[in-house]
């Protein structure tokens, strides 16, 4: 009986990770979807947006390191602290700057290439993006507060506590995390039905050529694209930075989105959020019933075997349509 | 075109050697990869320390100390290059602060001749001199370190921990299986129960571990954790109300930027440590005057006095100590590593001897011999306070339960010897 | 008009397919081949052995192994560190349990282990392809480093989960442990490296290799005219992991003589393998060695250059080294995706005009 | 059991032999939709047998039955006196049945040289070790099917192509690599998958020439799908006509061309 309840625990925390699982794979998808690139350095960028709102936030000069070791001063505060919600609609401003970039640098002379090719050169963006964070704001480890609740759920807990004599833990930041996924999901489902460039967006989705040949810019659409992609990591970093502070680890939460999308296919979005949610559960749930017979820490691979199992199954993962070969 | 290319890569490749210069004691740091925040601050104590010797007493026994700096990123493979870039400039010892670096450089040590110093982490049973020549890891180890957790809190259920759980939350690699053996035999000699929670590196995400700990709830959580690990664990042990004073950490779980994003929450959490913590000691006034007003500070002083940063200059201490003590017994100042390693074996930093040097009661009493490279093992607990953002030392030095540590030294460096073939020195 | 193929003229098939079919080509190939195992291991330091040499000629078996799986079996796979880890623990227990054995044995035999291994792992290409198998070949890469970290078996029951490779000789030099000089490790890399490549050259210019091509460019053509998809996945699989292996073994009990599995044979393994191949030049056993060259050599290229010259603060040289690392992969990728082999040809073909452009 | 058919002589005075393969009442379907309809079929030895019909007959999925990628839910396929079984394209393919595609299939990263050789996979038995070690047997195979291959080349006249990648040649001799392809492998029956679409008039010519030639010269039975009349009636010995799955006329292009179903189904009465 406390088994069952300490798993209807698990499992509901495992939703809660799963939530945050699919707003990493959402960015993934976003791209695939609209470039047919599939983005690595989605984890980096979600790292990046990290870094650039505690830069900001806290008023750091950015490239201080560098200026301070190519002059031989000692800059590292403008001395200001930046309110939250400006801080965060500028670092979405230089997300935005940062996806004209890319578009304009690399995207722009890879037109037609390979994926394979497009893959490889966000794996090389990745790097760059890492070293660009480090150098703009230092290598320390910085802790992000926008002011979002952390630790656990009184009320959750009480009522728990009458229901089963057993409080569940679940973690107020998680609770936050699902909200603003809600939202977040809502407003790009609004965005891409209702407004001209969301109509462009699924237009281009659907079919290069004929997006192009009905004036559509390819371009505007792959910057608007890579500036969502921001957005979206930007939350995401968001969620993770609160929880472990602003560090290098935090691009590997891209690792974590992969067999979200190969269950839930790279190109749908609620094949991202329900991907997100089977692996959340599935992971915990297998970590607290197998993880002690095996000594624990199979998080790295279950989601992995899981998404590869189910694929061997049926290869078109969760939401793709059955594959017909011809020749 | 083709040669020329040929030779600028020959001559890049090359130019890493520094030139031969005095004391050479090469710093392999890592201010990159998962680990860069913890390692930068380390490396700059351990800078800035050798630096001060250079601007306030012109070196060591008047040679210059240099101290060249090269990135392994924690990985082991930069550090062999790191290691071999720099063996031949007369590099006399090495402290790369990472067990893996450590394992692959201490067979290489002893056919090269070179002092390997790892304070606190590395390879335990190193401990032995008999078998490991070249090797010291004092002033403690990773199980002297689990020892004096379990003394602390043996000190504080008045003697006994019967029939109490425990929890060991570790990093799922060489490191962080260190002291599993150690507590397993605590726990037999003092009748707690302990259950072993793995975390696979990096730790970013702890959620399934923590919630064991709220359903199994133990009474006290050892943790041994390196990196982002370190800030989940504490974040998340806060977000379950763990009681933060029954939550230890080993010495590599206790600085600032492990504690400080989890704010309030982290208020009680307690770690062991072998080195002090703070600025309130003469030393610091010297380093404020000839290092870090003058600017020479490495990367501009930012971490002076953090916990971390002490670990890393306290390691320099130590190293200096040595060189003073070789150059005494030898009689020259330019010395070699050999008589580095004697200078090590004959080790002696007494209380008195760390006033002189402005650290008074920062560290242990080291006293090393032939067979003894890793001390009395003697640590203490420190403890952190939220609101006033600082580590407040708790407990005195004390030393481990030899009786079971000792054994289990015995053991493993005896199977070192048999399977790399060493036979044991006489001392 | 030195370097020409006019007047070359082939009188055979069989001198029509050798693999250098240009005269100087093969002169280049003989000279180089003399100064590597003629002049180097008389010359070698402890230096140019642990950081250039022995890591480019590993790391060149590894990016042969990938790139018959990925460039000319079209297998995307990012399980390579996870394969290497399989060879070095495969050559620790076996060198640990038969130390009468010549190591050389041990090493072929640990790739042999790594085949069988990766030839598992290969089962479920019949039925994923492109990115899916990509990400397919991650679970092979956690589960194997956290099996070999959970099972001490694996370790020897070693109290850290360190595995150390004993002394182990051969001809009487120590080709392992310690002791090891700089031109045993050398020679034993070299050995090994000019088989593989030697191997790897026969299998891709025959009837396997062009199946894997076949299956590579469209595989359902090649099903209808004859490819078994099945044995030709999974012998690309085995023949990949075997060198994949081998590269394992040596890194470890070779190179590192210590190894941790999760921090020797990350992820960051598999994604520089296949760097060196993508820079290298896919399907090309020439781009293999230029790609590994390329990424041993120029971290310690750039790192020399930042801080041993210009004396920059080694972090900050790091995090710039990530920057220009990631800027030159994007930069190649543009300017030429195929690779360096690519343009090593390029330049071949420009050269046999020479100095007559048309 | 197999009904045993005689062998007939064409105009031009070849002799045709007994049936290669005989299709019987193959019905294919695609979830809901019917491709092909109970339709039975016979190839003889030596001929060119030709199916066409207008697009969306059936044709292609009626090659793809035969060269084994579809299987049919209902009957038979009789391949020289053995019924065959469900069987995997590549066994299909050892069974001697070579094939070309109507759109290119070939591989494009590969020489045109190699893409003949592939041809020959089935001819080369060189075990793995003696591969990997270039040993006597691989390499003398190696160099017999070369030399099989390079008569090929000649035959079809892209010698001084032999090197060059597929990818970069014009879509006309791409179509005649993929013969070469085929005709490597020696094959009993050689199915050609709209041999001449997309070829200009000379081209066109060339292609047919080759077809008979290969038919002539090393007399290998050939099936082909055409939509273009003219061709087809030129080069084939007997017809097969199909329209929306089912086979409307069968015969010599004479019986065919004057076939009442025929003229309405290419004229489209019966669908307007």
């Amino acid at each position: 009986m406390d088994q069952l309840i300490f798993g209807a625990e698990v499992f509901l925390n495992g939703l809660m990770t799963g939530v945050m699982y699919s707003l990493v794979a959402l960015g993934f998808v976003l791209i695939f979807k609209a470039s047919g690139v599939f983005n690595y350095a989605q984890g980096v960028l979600a790292l990046f947006a990290a870094l650039t709102l505690v830069g900001i936030q806290q008023g750091q000069v950015p490239f201080a390191h560098l200026i301070n070791a190519a002059f031989g001063t000692s800059l590292h505060h403008f001395g200001w602290t930046v309110p939250s919600i400006l801080a965060i609609a500028l670092t979405v401003l230089v997300m935005v700057v940062l996806a004209f970039l890319i578009e304009k640098l690399v995207l722009q002379h890879l037109v037609g290439q390979e994926p394979i090719i497009l893959f490889m050169a966000t794996i090389g963006l990745a790097y760059f993006l890492e070293g660009l964070g480090d150098v703009m704001w230092g290598a320390d480890i910085k802790t992000l507060d926008v002011g979002l609740p952390q630790g656990i759920s009184d009320g959750i807990e009480s009522i728990t506590a009458g229901w089963f004599g057993y409080g569940f833990f679940i973690d107020r930041l998680d609770i936050w995390a699902t909200v603003i996924a809600a939202l977040l999901v809502a407003a790009l489902v609004a965005f891409s039905q209702y407004t001209k460039q969301g109509r462009a967006m699924r237009a281009v989705a659907d079919d290069h050529q004929a997006a192009l040949s009905v004036g559509i810019s390819l371009r505007f659409i792959w910057v608007m694209v890579w500036s969502i992609a921001g957005f979206v990591a930007l939350v995401a970093g968001i969620m993770w930075g609160t929880k472990s502070g602003v560090q290098f680890s935090l691009s590997l939460i891209a690792l974590k989105a992969l067999p979200v999308l190969m269950l839930g296919g790279f190109t749908s979005i609620p094949g991202a959020i329900v991907g997100g949610l089977i692996i959340g559960v599935g992971e915990k749930m297998f970590e607290f019933i197998v993880g002690p017979m095996v000594g624990g820490a199979t998080e790295t691979w279950f989601a992995y075997v899981l998404a590869l199992i189910f694929l061997v199954f049926r290869p078109q993962g969760l939401f793709g349509e059955r594959i017909i070969e011809r020749v | 075109m083709k040669t020329k290319l040929t030779a600028l890569v020959v001559a890049g490749i090359m130019a890493g050697a520094p030139a031969m210069a005095d004391l050479v004691v090469p710093n392999l740091s890592y201010r990159t990869g998962p680990y860069g925040a913890n390692g930068t601050q380390y490396a700059d104590g351990f800078n800035d320390y050798f630096t001060l010797l250079n601007e306030r007493d012109g070196g060591i026994g008047g040679e210059m100390i240099k101290v060249p700096e090269c990135e392994t990123a924690y990985n082991t493979e930069k550090g062999v290059e790191c290691y071999e870039a720099t063996k031949d400039s007369g590099a006399l010892v090495y402290n790369p602060l990472s067990t893996g670096i450590t394992y692959q450089l201490i067979p290489k040590v002893s056919v090269d001749k070179k002092v390997l110093y790892t304070p606190g982490y590395g390879r335990t049973s190193a401990k032995n001199g008999e078998v490991f020549e070249w090797i010291f890891n004092a002033p403690a180890n990773y199980w002297d370190g689990a020892s004096v957790a379990i003394k602390h809190l043996l000190d504080e259920n008045g003697g006994s921990l019967e029939g109490k759980k425990i929890a060991l939350v570790y990093h799922n690699s060489a490191y962080g299986k260190e002291p599993i053996r150690t507590l397993q035999e605590l726990a037999e000699k003092h009748g707690f129960t302990l259950s072993e929670i793995p975390v696979e590196a990096p730790g970013q995400e702890q959620g399934s571990q923590w919630l064991q700990i709220r359903r199994d709830r133990p009474d006290y959580v050892i943790m041994y954790g390196w990196g982002v690990m370190n800030q989940v664990a504490i974040q998340e042990a806060a977000n379950i109300r763990f009681p933060m004073e029954n939550l230890i950490g080993i010495w590599w779980a206790g600085s600032e930027i492990d504690v400080e994003p989890a704010g309030a929450g982290a208020d009680g959490y307690k770690s062991v440590t072998f080195n002090g913590v703070g600025q309130d000691y003469p030393l610091y006034d010297d380093l404020q005057q000839y290092v870090i007003d003058p600017g020479k500070a490495s990367q501009g002083g930012q971490h002076v006095g953090s916990a971390v940063y002490s670990r890393g200059m306290y390691a320099a201490v130590v190293i200096a100590e040595a060189i003073r003590t070789a150059q005494e017994m030898s009689g020259t100042s330019d010395i070699t590593p050999e008589q580095l390693r004697e200078g090590f074996e004959n080790l002696d930093i007494t209380q008195e001897r760390l006033v002189e040097i402005g650290l008074p009661d920062f560290g242990p009493p080291i006293q090393l011999s032939c067979s003894n490279h890793g001390g009395s093992g003697m640590a203490r607990i420190q403890q952190w306070d939220a609101d006033e953002g600082k580590w407040n030392l708790i407990t005195e030095f004390t030393e481990p339960d030899q009786e079971v540590v000792q054994p289990l030294i015995e053991e493993d460096s005896q199977a070192y010897a048999t399977e790399a073939g060493i036979t044991p020195r006489d001392c | 008009m030195i370097y020409r193929e006019a007047g070359d003229f082939k009188t055979s098939y069989r001198d029509d397919s050798q693999t250098f079919p240009i005269r100087l080509d093969r002169w280049g190939y003989y000279a180089i081949l003399a100064v590597a195992f003629g002049i180097i291991p008389f010359v070698i330091n402890d230096y140019w052995a642990n950081a250039v040499l022995v890591p480019f000629l590993i790391y060149a078996i590894a990016a042969l192994g990938l790139n018959i799986l990925t460039g000319y079996a079209g297998q995307v796979s990012l399980g390579t560190g996870g394969f290497m880890a399989v060879g070095a623990y495969a050559v620790y227990k076996l060198m640990t349990a038969f130390p009468d054995i010549s190591i050389l044995i041990h090493i072929l035999l640990a790739g042999g282990v790594t085949a069988v291994v990766g030839v598992l792992f290969g089962l479920p290409s019949l039925r994923i392809k492109g990115f899916y198998l990509a990400v397919a070949t991650l679970a092979a890469q956690f589960f194997l480093i956290w099996l070999f970290n959970k099972v001490p078996w694996f370790y020897n029951y070693s109290a850290s989960g360190q595995i150390t490779a004993p002394e182990r000789t051969v001809l009487g030099h120590a080709v392992t442990g310690p002791a090891t000089s700089a031109p045993a490790k050398y020679l034993v890399c070299l050995v090994m490296a000019f088989l593989l490549a030697w191997l790897a050259r026969n299998l891709t210019r025959g009837m396997l290799g062009r199946k894997w091509m076949a299956i590579r460019d469209m595989d359902i053509a090649a099903e209808i005219i004859g490819v078994d998809p099945l044995r030709a996945k999974l012998s690309a699989f085995a023949v990949s992991s075997f060198f994949i292996g081998i590269a394992g073994a040596l890194l470890f009990a070779v190179y590192l003589g210590a190894a941790e599995a999760g921090e020797a044979f990350g992820i960051n393994k598999s994604f520089l393998v296949l760097f060196m191949i993508i820079i290298g030049g896919l399907g090309s056993i020439f781009g293999s060695f230029a790609g590994a060259a390329f990424m041993v050599l120029m971290p310690v290229l750039l790192k020399n250059l930042l801080v041993g010259t210009l004396g920059w603060p080694t972090d900050l040289a790091a995090h710039i080294e990530l920057m220009i690392v990631g800027g030159l992969i994007v930069a190649f990728l543009i300017v030429e995706p195929h690779g360096l082999a690519r343009l090593w040809r390029l330049t071949k073909e420009k050269l046999r005009l020479w100095p007559f452009p048309h | 059991m197999m009904q045993a058919h005689e062998g007939y002589v064409t105009d031009d005075g070849r002799q045709i032999g007994g049936t290669v393969m005989e299709l019987k009442n193959i019905t294919l379907r695609f979830g809901g939709v019917v491709a092909i309809k109970d339709i039975s079929f016979d190839i003889r030895q030596g001929e060119i047998r030709a199916i066409i019909g207008p697009n969306g007959a059936g044709k292609s999925s009626m090659l793809n039955v035969i060269s084994g990628f579809y299987h049919p839910q209902e009957g038979e396929v009789w391949f020289k006196g053995y019924r065959r079984g469900p069987m995997k394209p590549y066994q299909v393919a050892r069974l001697g049945i070579a094939r070309t595609f109507q759109n290119i299939a070939l591989f494009d990263g590969m020489s045109v040289l190699d893409n003949i050789m592939t041809g020959r996979l089935n001819k080369m038995k060189a075990g793995f070790l003696s591969q990997a070690m270039w040993w006597s047997t691989a390499e003398r195979e190696e160099n017999e099917n070369r030399e099989a291959v390079e008569k090929i080349i000649d035959f079809l006249e892209i010698q001084n192509i032999r090197k060059t990648p597929v990818g970069r040649l014009p879509y006309g001799l791409k179509k005649r690599v993929e013969l070469a392809r085929a005709l490597a492998a020696e094959p009993q029956l050689l199915l050609l998958d709209e041999p001449m679409a997309g070829m200009n008039v000379e081209e066109k010519e060339d292609m047919s020439r080759f077809i008979l030639d290969v038919n002539d010269e090393f007399g290998t039975t050939i099936c082909l799908i055409e939509h273009d009349m003219g061709v087809v009636m030129d080069l084939s010995d007997r017809v097969v006509v199909m329209d929306y799955g089912r086979k409307i006329g069968d015969g010599t292009p004479d019986q065919v061309r004057n076939n009442q179903d025929v003229i309405d189904a290419y004229l489209g009465v019966a669908h307007d």
